[in-house]
């Protein structure tokens, strides 16, 4: 068990979860520490986004997840983001027939009024480019600022735990910077970060530990700060010599 | 006689577009055609006159009373007919158990209220002198029920946090739930929604189409064909596409007379239908591989 | 409402009982009851009638039982309730001549059900007694055992036709039905007639029941110049939408035509109660007030009514007195005739001047249609009072 | 599809197979002896009934091929049934011409139904479910509302007498024979097309379209032939209906006896024939046993489809299915068999593929940009790269589910046509599905079987009566059936309904399906996702047999570990363009490459 962090913020344990008949993910374990950036890596098809659907009760799933020392046994996507634990999904889906304003107001549905504005322009302040079209429907934007927007929309409950699906997809390198800067600096505002990533580099760069993920199961766990991590990555993704020994 | 093609049928139109709409925020809120629209406008009428005349409710009252049965009867297709055959939306169960559901509800309307048409009263109680007097309430009234849901339904989705949290679930609900919005009972509010606009229409359109249990089937298929033309889930186009099968529908009934007015209107239906399969506002389908 | 679904079931109750002894031997001994096949619609569309038809037979059936029956052998009403849906009263007619071994079958009183069940109960040659109006169901030679105890559409429309243009003396007349058979079947008879007898025929249709706005019909009566309006139809949302439009209109020509224009259902159904004037159904003069009185017959058959606490105030007279008058004679006939088919189609051709109080009914071997043309009258709708309405002016008392 | 699985038998003793004919034929013998002894009763209203519960079952013994099989929602099929009356009727009671012989009538009747068969057909080739229903409701009435106006032909509201037919089937229980013979014929023909080529491609176009397309199904041409049917056995139950009701008026064609029809077919269950025969049966009966229920009947079916739909969708033939619950061995092996192959594969050498410079975009992205590609025959290509890469895109090129907007696909000298995905199984591309497309409802045999549906030789016709060819067919495609189970390791599970396999078996099993075609080039889409790692060996191994034998593979795959073992060229794709080509050593050791995978 890792001792990254004091008392992990998400402890997942003999997690399985798939599509209908589909078994994807067997038996996962991983946990995130409070304020701690965790990079989730692993080749097309490993199950890392079916992993956070699981976390975040999109998908049925087997197995122990505790939050913030809460059991999320049978909770609802609700419940999860209701609990501080926000899943930025994959392919920067916003509403886009509605203004950006509304899609950040969507985010933080429920929350009384009053508070809810201000941590909406919390979130819109993390994102200038975007306040700036706070009121154009979100259809108008490019595909980065929409991404921008689904980050943001992450942040209005102010969450202690974001769950980011690969922010990077689809985004020219500048944009990817930019999303990844945002990420940096909430982690840095004292919000966990989960981040599945294409972009291995600049995923490692921006966390304190890495997951592995493969043919459905964890195969390695390191700190992003050890030596010939790039090589035994590259091990774990294609198969071979994956009793490569687990990080200390 | 042209005046009485024009108050006839908007009158008659508003009634199916306000049919029309209650398909609208059924399907925009699940992706489901639901046969219940036809049977929520044949009760408006059927248990309005039960309240007003058998009851003795005041107008108010009744109506009041009939948009509560709608919603429950809204509520009651969502969970019963519509949740348990969501998840494999693509076998289209749902025609089957809407209509079934509809059915049902017919024939007990039908065994328990009478086969008969009944009368329906005259709601509002106006000397024919006044200005409102001048044009008679049976036509006026659809039109203005019509008109009050248009602009209702306009402010909610346009002003009101619920109403965007509608529109969210219907062009994404995935995204939706992931952001921690109550689908389920979103969707349950919808279609609660959608049964009171439904009752409302045949509550209006009852005194003059009376309430009549045989109104469900023609509702179910003159309130769809505005849905068809307009192209789903645009309440624009279910209003346009209403009104302008009503006026169609009933000058054919001056020109050529009954049964070749119902023949005209269905051959148009299928021309249009086969010609742009989407409606005359409708988008193309997404990729199936 | 209470009533009539109380009838329904007792009337299935018997249908379903017939069908579980129906595997028994069919030898009638003496003592068995004698078995009526009866084919009301009691339930779904149009079945107001057949409930009120209905009332009038059950109490006859009652009333011959409690003294006995006939001869000691109690007649048993079997009931079909056809909903006026010529598939269910195929079926029933099966049941009720093959199975359950009728004597006789009264009904049905639908024209659709009544056209398909005919030729079916002539096959199996049982007797058979009409209610129903349409002029095909009899004939001599087609159905030689069915015989009719109510007039004929083309006497009713005859009669129609008689006020409008010998009493009324109007020449240009509209004449508008339903689409359903009875509707269209009357329209094809009548309108040859009103030309015969010289009137002049401005406008003819036939329109859907269901069409909420008759006003295009109106009109286009109007700039025809029709001067009177004669609706065939028994669907009284149908006529009260014709009387309601006129009144809208504000136009005052004499609407003439089917009784069901004074049934319950129409006035209930009009926006205004003076949209019922000038409004004249037809009628049968045995069941109407002739200054304010009913005929002897008639205001004995109400008394019993009421004594036996049948419910008709809320129905037509003469519907009751029709079921009654059906009851009344299958029991003469099996009184004096027995239940052999031959002798009772013997009988029942010799039947003259048979005092019903729906009418007084006369048969030979030639002609089954018993209704007498001088008794078919029109009468002043605004004027119900239980169940029964005035002779319309011009009608000598 | 019960009937198709029952005479299903894995290579057993003869016994045993003389036993499963008999025990998938009982029902059947059963009905037709009370059909046959039934007039020993000598009780002419059971007769009646009986009567018309053939007739009904003439149309729904059609109808259930459009609504059961081909899962198309006709709701107001009693549109034939009134057209087959009246014209029946018109035309033997003379009202059109001189009076017809009614047996000719009859054949009109028969004829009429069949071209407005396919008239209300056509909207389905078009239209959305819903969209269907409506039209085909809407049709119904409009055809109500003729028969009322046309009173030259129709008698208007008064109607019309039905014929009456002359010996040997006069009114009673010769007309009872005849439309148990005539029933018996309609059970018989639409169980031939059932259990044929063309039931189990409807039952595809149903459940699996896409795949059925890649089978080389042609939906449109398919569905006119059964609605040319359905409305033909329409028109017929129509023309015995009027005789046995002796005269029609249109207040006999109710909605409600087209709610009938179509529930008494929902009830007996999808894709089979017994059941809904017992269904429309049932339904035909049940309101002369409950005469006090008689005003509550809809009620009672609307009651019944409700259930049906929420809880038995399977319905009647579902409960019958006994066989399929007879409890599956657990722990099963699949355990191919690339021995079998050469003798599945026999062919003509097969030819190169290629693509050149193909291009396509959605919106503004570019999903592939300028793509040359070749597949040669006896290799095993991998294509690897990001989500997004274009991989599967290429995929769906190549078997024409898309157009490219430039560039094209060639099959040795042919270029092959953009998007004509049911053409390109003539071309013998065949492919397999990310998530399996196959048949829940179907037994294992009858899926493979679908593979091979452009094989059969046999017209609809000859089908339709079983002539020699259409059975030449069907031994032929069940012994290249049972063949490519076996290549596969799965002939144990023949008979078994494909939804209870497990999922690594579903994905062997769309590869047998795909074996049909006696491909000349196989695309696998991720067809190791979700296996175990014993399981991912045994596939590698049978792909590269496959390929071995002279099949030009290509595979799209994540785990990398497959590509690498088994590949003899991979190409790796990267935001639509080639990024690198080369045996799996050159591709391992490219830094770019292993960078550009892990996505730097």
């Amino acid at each position: 068990m890792p001792t990254s962090a004091p008392e992990p913020l998400l402890e997942v344990a003999g997690l399985s979860a798939g599509y209908g008949k589909i078994v994807v993910l067997r038996d996962v374990a991983l946990t995130v520490g409070a304020g701690e950036a965790v990079a989730l890596l692993g080749p097309n098809g490993a199950g890392k986004t079916t992993l956070l659907r699981a976390v975040s009760g999109l998908l049925p799933r087997t197995g122990q997840v505790k939050f913030a020392g809460r059991d999320m046994a049978g909770a609802g996507p609700g419940d999860t983001v209701r609990a501080g634990l926000v899943h930025v999904v994959e392919g920067h889906r916003v509403f886009t027939q509605l203004s950006v304003f509304d899609n950040l107001l969507l985010a933080g549905y429920g929350l009384p009024r009053p508070e809810l504005t201000r941590q909406v322009e919390e979130a819109l302040a993390f994102f200038p480019e975007i306040a700036a079209k706070r009121n154009d429907r979100a259809v108008t934007l490019s595909g980065g600022q929409q991404q921008m927007l689904a980050v943001a929309q992450g942040l209005v409950r102010r969450p202690k735990l974001l769950m980011l699906d690969e922010p990077s997809a689809g985004l020219s390198p500048v944009l990817v910077d930019r999303v990844l800067a945002a990420m940096v600096r909430l982690r840095e505002a004292g919000t966990a970060i989960l981040l599945v990533e294409q972009l291995i580099e600049k995923a490692l760069a921006a966390s304190d530990r890495v997951y592995a993920l493969a043919r459905g199961s964890i195969v390695l766990q390191a700190r992003t700060d050890e030596a010939d991590l790039p090589n035994r990555l590259e091990h774990a993704y294609f198969g071979q010599d994956v009793s490569a020994p687990l990080a200390s | 006689m042209f005046a009485s093609i024009v108050s006839y049928g908007l009158a008659v139109g508003a009634v199916y577009a306000l049919i029309g709409i209650t398909y609208n925020v059924m399907f925009s809120a699940s992706r489901v055609f639901s046969f219940t629209a036809g049977m929520l406008g044949m009760l408006g009428g059927v248990l309005g006159a039960l309240f007003i005349n058998k009851m003795g409710m005041n107008a108010v009252l009744a109506l009041v009373a009939v948009l509560a049965c709608g919603a429950v009867l809204g509520l009651v297709t969502e969970i019963l007919t519509v949740r348990p055959v969501l998840k494999s939306i693509e076998q289209h169960l749902y025609v089957l158990s809407t209509l079934a559901f509809a059915l049902m509800v017919q024939q007990v309307a039908a065994v328990e209220w009478g086969t008969e048409a009944q009368p329906f009263p005259v709601l509002i109680p106006i000397d024919p002198a006044s200005l409102w007097g001048q044009i008679d309430q049976k036509f006026w009234l659809p039109v203005l029920a019509c008109a009050v849901t248009i602009g209702g339904l306009e402010f909610l989705y346009r002003r009101t946090l619920i109403g965007r949290a509608f529109l969210a679930i219907a062009e994404d609900s995935y995204a939706a739930r992931a952001l921690g919005l109550p689908e389920t009972r979103l969707r349950m509010a919808s279609f609660a929604l959608a049964g009171m606009i439904g009752a409302l229409a045949g509550f209006t359109g009852a005194q003059m189409l009376l309430a009549y249990f045989g109104n469900q089937s023609i509702l179910n298929f003159y309130g769809f064909v505005p849905v068809a033309l307009g192209g789903m889930g645009s309440n624009r186009g279910a209003l346009i596409g209403g009104l302008a099968l009503g006026l169609f529908q009933q000058a054919a009934n001056f020109l050529v007379g009954g049964i070749f007015a119902a023949v005209a209107v269905f051959v148009v239906f299928i021309i249009v239908l086969l010609l742009r399969p989407e409606g005359l506002a409708g988008a193309a389908t997404a990729r199936r591989v | 409402m209470r009533i009539k679904r109380r009838q329904v079931l007792a009337g299935s109750a018997a249908g379903a009982v017939s069908l579980a002894s129906g595997l028994a031997s069919p030898a009638i001994a003496d003592s068995e009851p004698i078995k009526i096949g009866y084919l009301p619609a009691l339930t779904g569309p149009s079945s107001s009638t057949g409930v009120g038809i209905n009332r009038g037979t059950q109490l006859a059936v009652e009333l011959i039982n409690k003294d006995g029956g006939i001869k000691g052998r109690k007649i048993e009403l079997i009931v079909r309730d056809t909903q006026s849906d010529p598939t269910k009263a195929v079926n029933a007619v099966a049941e009720l001549t093959q199975r359950a071994k009728a004597s006789m079958i009264f009904g049905p009183l639908n024209s659709g059900e009544a056209l398909a069940a005919t030729p079916l109960i002539a096959r199996d040659k049982v007797p058979m007694l009409h209610p129903c109006w349409v002029d095909e169901l009899i004939d001599v030679k087609k159905y030689p055992m069915s015989f009719r105890i109510a007039p004929t559409n083309t006497q009713v429309g005859g009669g129609a036709n008689y006020y409008v243009v010998d009493v009324l003396k109007l020449k240009k007349v509209a004449v508008i039905s339903d689409t359903t058979g009875y509707g269209t079947a009357s329209v094809n008879t009548y309108v040859p007639m009103l030309k015969a007898k010289g009137a002049d025929v401005v406008y003819t249709n036939h329109v859907d029941a269901a069409n909420p706005d008759l006003k295009p019909e109106l009109l286009r009566m109007q700039s025809a110049g029709a001067q009177a309006i004669m609706p065939w139809s028994v669907n009284a949302g149908f006529l009260s939408r014709i009387c309601n439009t006129r009144g809208a209109m504000g136009w005052d020509v004499p609407i003439v035509g089917q009784t069901t224009l004074g049934s319950g259902q129409t006035k209930a159904l009009l926006e205004k109660p003076e949209y019922w004037n000038k409004v004249y159904s037809n009628n049968f003069r045995q069941v109407c007030y002739a200054n304010g009185k009913l005929p002897p017959r008639a205001q004995e058959f109400v008394d019993r009514l009421k004594a036996a606490k049948v419910e008709f105030g809320d129905t037509l007279l003469w519907w009751v007195a029709l079921g009654w008058d059906g009851g009344m004679m299958m029991a003469d006939v099996f009184k004096n005739a027995g239940t052999k088919s031959d002798d009772v189609v013997a009988y029942m051709n010799k039947i003259k001047n048979w005092p019903g109080i729906y009418g007084t009914v006369t048969w030979t071997p030639e002609q089954h249609n018993g209704f007498p043309d001088s008794e078919v009258v029109m009468c002043e709708v605004n004027s119900l009072k239980d169940g029964a309405f005035n002779l319309a002016p011009g009608y000598s008392a | 599809m019960t009937e198709a699985a029952a005479p299903i038998r894995t290579r057993g003793a003869a016994g045993t197979r003389w036993l499963g004919k008999l025990e998938g034929k009982i029902s059947w013998i059963l009905l037709g002896l009370a059909g046959l002894l039934l007039p020993l009763l000598d009780d002419s209203y059971i007769g009646t009934i009986a009567t018309r519960a053939y007739i009904y079952w003439v149309l729904s013994a059609g109808l259930n091929l459009v609504v059961g099989y081909a899962g198309q929602i006709a709701i107001g099929w009693v549109s034939m049934l009134t057209l087959g009356a009246y014209t029946t009727a018109a035309l033997a009671a003379g009202r059109v011409g001189p009076e017809w012989n009614s047996y000719l009538a009859l054949l009109a009747g028969g004829a009429v139904g069949a071209v407005f068969g396919v008239v209300v057909g056509l909207p389905a080739l078009r239209l959305r479910t819903f969209y269907f229903a409506m039209t085909t409701l809407g049709f119904a009435t409009i055809v109500t509302q003729v028969a009322l106006a046309w009173k030259d032909i129709t008698g208007g509201g008064v109607g019309t007498p039905g014929p009456v037919f002359p010996w040997p089937f006069d009114p009673g229980w010769g007309f009872y024979y005849f439309c148990f013979i005539l029933a018996a014929l309609a059970t018989w023909m639409t169980a031939n097309i059932g259990s044929s080529r063309y039931g189990r491609a409807l039952v595809a176009i149903r459940d699996a379209e896409v795949a059925a397309e890649a089978s080389g199904i042609a939906k449109p041409k398919l569905l006119m032939l059964i609605f040319l049917l359905a409305g033909a056995l329409g028109g017929v139950a129509g023309g015995l209906f009027s005789s046995l009701q002796s005269y029609i008026t249109p207040d006999a064609f109710t909605f409600e006896m087209s709610v009938l029809f179509f529930i008494g077919i929902l009830i007996g269950g999808r894709g089979s024939i017994l059941g809904p025969l017992l269904g429309t049966i049932i339904l035909t009966v049940l309101p002369e046993f409950a005469a006090p229920l008689v005003q509550w009947s809809t009620f009672l079916y609307a009651a019944l489809l409700l259930v049906i739909v929420l809880v038995i969708p399977g319905g009647i033939a579902d409960l019958l299915d006994y066989k399929n619950r007879r409890p599956l061995e657990q722990h099963r092996e699949i355990v191919p068999r690339p021995e079998l192959l050469p003798r599945v594969l026999d062919r003509p050498a097969a030819e190169l593929l290629t693509l050149k410079n193909i291009a396509l975009s959605f919106g503004g992205v570019r999903a592939i940009d300028g793509l040359d590609l070749e597949i040669r025959p006896g290799e095993v290509h991998g294509l690897i790269g990001p989500n997004g890469s274009g991989k599967t895109t290429t995929l769906n090129v190549i078997s024409g589910y898309y157009a490219p907007q430039s560039g094209e696909v060639r099959l040795g000298g042919a270029v092959l046509p953009p998007s004509a995905a049911h053409l390109r199984a003539n071309h013998r591309i065949a492919r397999t599905f990310q998530t399996p497309r196959l048949i829940g409802g179907a037994s294992v045999l009858d899926n493979v079987m679908i593979g091979g549906t452009i094989d059969g030789q046999g017209s609809f016709v000859e089908s339709l009566v079983t002539l020699p060819r259409h059975r030449r067919d069907e031994a032929g495609l069940r012994a290249a059936a049972m063949l490519a189970l076996q290549t596969v390791g799965l002939e144990s599970l023949a008979a078994v309904r494909t939804d209870r396999l497990q999922h690594s078996e579903l994905r062997f099993v769309e590869i047998a399906r795909a074996l049909m075609l006696r491909p000349a080039c196989l695309l696998l889409d991720e067809p190791a996702a979700g296996l175990s790692t014993e399981e991912i060996r045994r596939l590698g191994a049978l792909i590269k047999a496959i390929s071995r034998a002279g099949t030009a593979v290509l595979l799209v795959e994540h785990h990398a570990d497959l590509i690498f073992d088994i590949c003899d060229h991979v190409t790796v794709l990267n935001l639509g363009k080639v990024l690198a080509a080369g045996t799996p050593a050159e591709i391992r050791s490219h830094r770019e490459v292993v960078s550009a995978y892990l996505g730097a």
